[in-house]
């Protein structure tokens, strides 16, 4: 298997590379693909019928997010990867091995629901065990934050790196660029996989008109970082470049941006009306077309694969509606860690 | 009648058509979508900027440096709060340029509770905003308000920041509140202002001929006298004052109503004649309750009123918490509600010194 | 007699050795400057970041999360305002994640005037800090407040902000300031932590063997008992409280003077009491007076002491105007004078019901 | 006469050009650079005297912004170009034609200083009527409101041309990235001359350590705008590279990265003491040498230039000083504009 780039990196070129995906891999890599995407429709059925006010996701982005998450150094702690995510991650935590359940909780603003207990919009993840740092809903802040955790890697000699993600509107304010500055300074550059989803639209807006790059890599360049844009329609392709970009940053311990170019399957948000769009790729279908090609799973497993999880999926949204709602005097939780902490008191 | 929303389109049509305005713009602004709340659908001034709200404060600056008219929106407030420093140096440019150079820029920002937007599309930006000196700063509750307000903002030299309560976008216009020109059938409207779903790409707005009727910055509205006890709000909680307020007359409380409009410059006599009736006072707001605008508006009561006072005045505001919560258990104990308007109110009323 | 900015500097030094401080950083913070003001010369985890406010505080947070100690610096408070948003994330990880992630960073920030520093370099933070929810925010007056509040903002979990009177940076301490261990001699105590002039390269501090001396947040400093009236300050304004409440005493006026300390959380009962005892207050800060930290302190005496009160509260404040001018008079115009105080506190204390 | 530049630009070398400039022109700018740097002594000596709060301006950057004055197409209005400077200008305000005392009267604060009546400090230029926007103090955000002005030249179909200025140090604040985002939309490009005048320090924070980019004027290439980096410590480079630069702006109402390399001759300001500096070279002494050596002015011409606006602006200094303050009750002037306006009252 080959994989395509639409531009080959300055610093040591991403072109064909041969080595091939086990096949195990590419089942489980579908799997989770599966897992994510009917997990995305289930949450935007539960909002259409009312089980949730408001759905946002990532359904068009498996291919890359689901090799993403199956690549991380998982685990709490500077020896481990951070995640620094927005809200079309779902595939990434699929293959973390969240429990897609939990994410209906959140759908559903139950107290159940780990990630923010109701307090927070679905696809707001946050997973501590996992280095899943809170997905908060401005754009983009998340590219001046992550130096922080990459600093504290560095200096502990950690094999973790940090890895944010973002959208390609969102790389018009200022804190991607301050992620490129402060990431790249020369002796004190930064383990970050800097990673831009380029859907080429912003809500409603379109790429055209609003950028003067070609590229959003290229924006590195002038930072001397190892730049890529890769076809993340194609699990595979995603999965070297991912690779290789770890490699990189996990062993120079500096900063790699990589763009990723995928579709907005469902449109924006339920804003848009959450409708599947029909003129966009759609990466699971091609990787599906593939795998029955090359013989790796039939149609009718595949069919079967899906249709129990929609089913799985179905069941749970009914249970998590039973599941109780955080009650109104809980709003005063968590406002400060150790509540009663006084210094010099205790 | 109106809805809010189409009534800030109106009056932005009116700007761009006769009162100079140069560039509508912000996210999402211009075509295809015309805005989150379709609020500015079919304006021919309209574009789309980058995501980057320093820029588009940043831009407006500048435009209104230049002599253009600019109305920019922040897409919610919940987004403006990496642009202070910006907002103020708009408000400080004339005066620390010593009269030279006035800035006569407009920015839209939704703001508030109220349609379940969680942490992020929940925020109120009063306090804040009332805080920079060199702003005007307006919030309508209503259409006829929401147009006129905007017509005075367009037309002030100065910065004017037009708060538009989410909740209220698809709130009609009582028969009291219709914008004089409009056709009085929602349809009707619709129909001529209201972009049609799917392309848009031929379709034209038909504008109907509304006039230029300016609800002056600085000016309250008192919407129903009353004599036992004086509510001051702005914005989503004005109807829900009104509505504790009819609650109360059938206890036989007379509730005075202001809504201030204005939030800078505030109409402080219609404050003090309010409070010198009534002498009694609540003030109302969704801000988080530390350090409030409410706070300044009853420090100032207590500073120069404090012997007409029958009772201690209460402020009703936002709980002073991080966020608003998505379920609505969390949303209703966080912002309030107007049963707690009228406990407030009935105590406040039945209190004498 | 350590100074302020000398106890800043010993209390960041026992952060680094022993309370877990993994970096401070800000501009121009590491070598060979050491701060602005000289506050973090010769400290081993202090480095020079990026001019870049919001890369500050975001590597500040990210840090936070990753389990280390931050201590970050925003060189003056004026240029904090294009960071709000990033301050609100600090402070509502911990709530939005439901309790998952604290967010224990420390960060510096100088405030106010007194430097005649002009628009830029004269700003108030204490509104726009208190605020926003989350956060712990305090203010020293003195240099034993600065090193025990600077210890306990280092090691509370929370995001704490830490407002530096600028203009008390060279303000030495009173003998019941002195901070345990350090030489009482002021050049001896120079010669071992302050920077020589010209090369720096090879110098190393020594450090005086000061303890865990812990300024508990959250508590109130009554720094003088009165009778007549009350005074609440904090920061540079605790010192012309004390000289305007000397100067009464002359008049057979007792003053209570309260040094805040903690802004948030701030010390209800001290306040409680000393409004139960005087019945007549003051609150004073160099804020500009609209949506004023003072406002919601009063705000709070009128609702829970209203019938404590023989005088309507005052506050004394910034003037409300869009920058602090360079000139003196414009300055003196502008903020909190003692004569001020004064004045009203004589007025008050002489005000019966 | 030949003009050096540290790197060609990749759109177009900005190359040996053999346009020399004319002698008049040359002993303008020289009168100009010799007026610029008496009036930063001057203002120095003030601070030293106790004659003002606090002192930062240009000393060092007179080959560059003294040409950058001239060159302006100078009024009121969209019609001409508008400027946004930061508080090393004062060269180029010298050269518009400003008046130095002016600058003294900043500087003492008094109600007579044109710029902002002694409320703010020395070096901070207003000019309306000749489109100098108010310099502010926070760094780096006259470059996100730089386009806004550019906007409305373009759409006028002006030939004003609007620029911007700033330090290297500042480049780190999103601001920058939002200038080259905001004026390099594709279709939407506007007239911005961007210029960076690097002196290779923040306050006391060096340039090494702090930047990934070899050269302030890279990142301007992933937006696809012509980019340059002078050497701004020889007038006639400057001068060259500054009329290129704006034509193409001026024709092309596009954005060009214009990077500038100069001296910090007495440091950052008042706050570092303010010396001279002897290890930096000094633009008016070479150009000063090369002018005697090509027999246009004499070295005794020179000093006595010098002593000229030595003595003058000394005389003016101790005028000033007598000057009246700006009263404290005039604080509330100007925090509206049209103090009592209501619409639809008039
Ligand atoms: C700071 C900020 N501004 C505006 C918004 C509203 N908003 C939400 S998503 C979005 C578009 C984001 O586009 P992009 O960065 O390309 O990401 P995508 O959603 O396409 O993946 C906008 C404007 C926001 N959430 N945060
Ligand atoms: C937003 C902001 N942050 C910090 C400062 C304080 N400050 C003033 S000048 C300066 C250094 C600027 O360096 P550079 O951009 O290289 O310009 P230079 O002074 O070297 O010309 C700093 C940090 C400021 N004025 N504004
Ligand atoms: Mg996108
Ligand atoms: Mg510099």
């Amino acid at each position: 298997m080959s994989m395509t780039t639409t531009e080959a990196t300055t610093h040591g070129a991403v072109g064909a590379d041969d080595t091939s995906i086990a096949p195990e891999l590419l089942l489980q890599m579908h799997a989770h693909m599966v897992t994510a995407r009917v997990l995305e429709e289930r949450l935007i059925t539960m909002y259409r019928q009312g089980d949730g006010y408001f759905w946002i996701g990532g359904p068009g982005e498996e291919a890359f997010n689901v090799p993403l998450g199956m690549l991380v150094h998982k685990g709490e702690g500077i020896a481990y990867d951070y995640l620094h995510l927005h809200y079309r991650s779902s595939g990434t935590l699929v293959a973390l091995g969240a429990d897609p359940v939990d994410s209906l909780r959140q759908m559903k603003n139950t107290a159940t629901d780990p990630y923010s207990g109701g307090r927070n919009f679905g696809s707001h993840y946050s997973v501590k065990r996992w280095n899943v740092v809170p997905v908060s809903s401005p754009i983009e802040v998340q590219y001046s934050m992550c130096t922080g955790t990459a600093i504290a890697q560095k200096r502990a000699g950690s094999k973790g790196i940090t890895i944010v993600q973002g959208g390609d509107a969102g790389t018009a304010e200022g804190d991607f660029a301050t992620c490129l500055v402060w990431s790249s300074r020369k002796g004190h550059e930064s383990p970050v996989l800097i990673i831009v989803t380029n859907n080429r639209y912003g809500i409603s807006t379109p790429w055209e008109g609003q950028h003067g790059e070609e590229r959003v890599s290229d924006r590195g360049k002038a930072f001397g970082m190892p730049t890529v844009t890769i076809d993340g329609n194609d699990p595979e392709t995603s999965y070297h470049a991912i690779k290789k970009a770890m490699d990189y940053v996990r062993t120079e311990k500096k900063p790699y941006l990589l763009e990723v170019m995928v579709s907005r399957l469902h449109g924006h948000s339920s804003a848009s009306g959450a409708n599947f769009v029909t003129n966009e790729r759609d990466c699971l279908k091609d990787f599906e077309a593939k795998l029955e090609a090359r013989g790796l799973r039939t149609r009718k497993e595949m069919d079967e694969m899906r249709a129990k999880v929609t089913q799985e999926l179905l069941e749970a949204s009914k249970r998590v509606r039973e599941e109780p709602q955080p009650e109104g005097s809980t709003i005063y939780d968590h406002i400060f860690a150790d509540k009663n902490y006084v210094a010099g008191e205790r | 009648m109106a809805t809010v929303v189409q009534a800030v389109r109106m009056a932005l049509h009116v700007g761009e058509d006769r009162l100079g305005v140069t560039d509508i713009f912000g996210e999402d602004i211009g075509p295809p979508l015309g805005g989150a709340f379709t609020q500015t659908q079919g304006l021919r001034t309209a574009w789309n900027s980058p995501l980057d709200e320093r820029g588009i404060i940043g831009t407006a600056i500048g435009l209104a440096l230049a002599g253009q008219k600019p109305v920019c929106e922040i897409q919610f407030c919940d987004y403006i709060f990496n642009t202070i420093d910006l907002l103020k140096i708009a408000g400080n440019t004339l005066w620390s340029s010593n009269g030279q150079w006035n800035v006569p820029m407009v920015c839209i920002t939704p703001v508030g509770s109220g349609i379940r937007g969680s942490i992020y599309h929940s925020h109120s930006f009063d306090a804040t905003a009332t805080h920079i000196p060199g702003w005007k700063v307006v919030m309508p509750s209503n259409p006829l308000d929401a147009y006129g307000l905007m017509l005075s903002a367009i037309v002030d030299p100065n910065p004017v920041m037009y708060l538009l309560p989410k909740a209220l976008m698809r709130t009609r216009a009582l028969p009291e509140e219709l914008i004089p020109g409009e056709p009085g059938d929602d349809k009707a409207l619709s129909k001529m202002i209201d972009a049609p779903l799917g392309d848009r790409t031929q379709w034209r707005a038909e504008w109907p001929d509304t006039p230029n009727l300016f609800v002056p910055i600085g000016k309250a509205n008192v919407l129903r006298q009353g004599e036992h006890v004086t509510v001051i709000s702005c914005g989503r909680l004005v109807r829900e004052a009104m509505r504790a307020s009819d609650e109360l007359r059938a206890e036989g409380v007379s509730v005075e109503v202001i809504d201030l409009r204005s939030l800078y410059p505030y109409d402080w006599d219609a404050i003090k004649s309010s409070v010198r009736k009534t002498h009694r006072v609540l003030v109302v707001n969704e801000d988080t309750e530390i350090t409030n605008f409410g706070e300044h508006l009853i420090r100032r009561i207590v500073e120069e009123l404090f012997y007409e006072l029958y009772a201690p005045p209460r402020l009703l505001a936002g709980a002073f918490v991080p966020g608003i919560g998505l379920a609505d258990n969390l949303e209703h104990a966080s912002v309030p509600q107007r049963s707690q308007m009228v406990t407030l109110l009935r105590e406040l009323a039945s209190h004498e010194p």
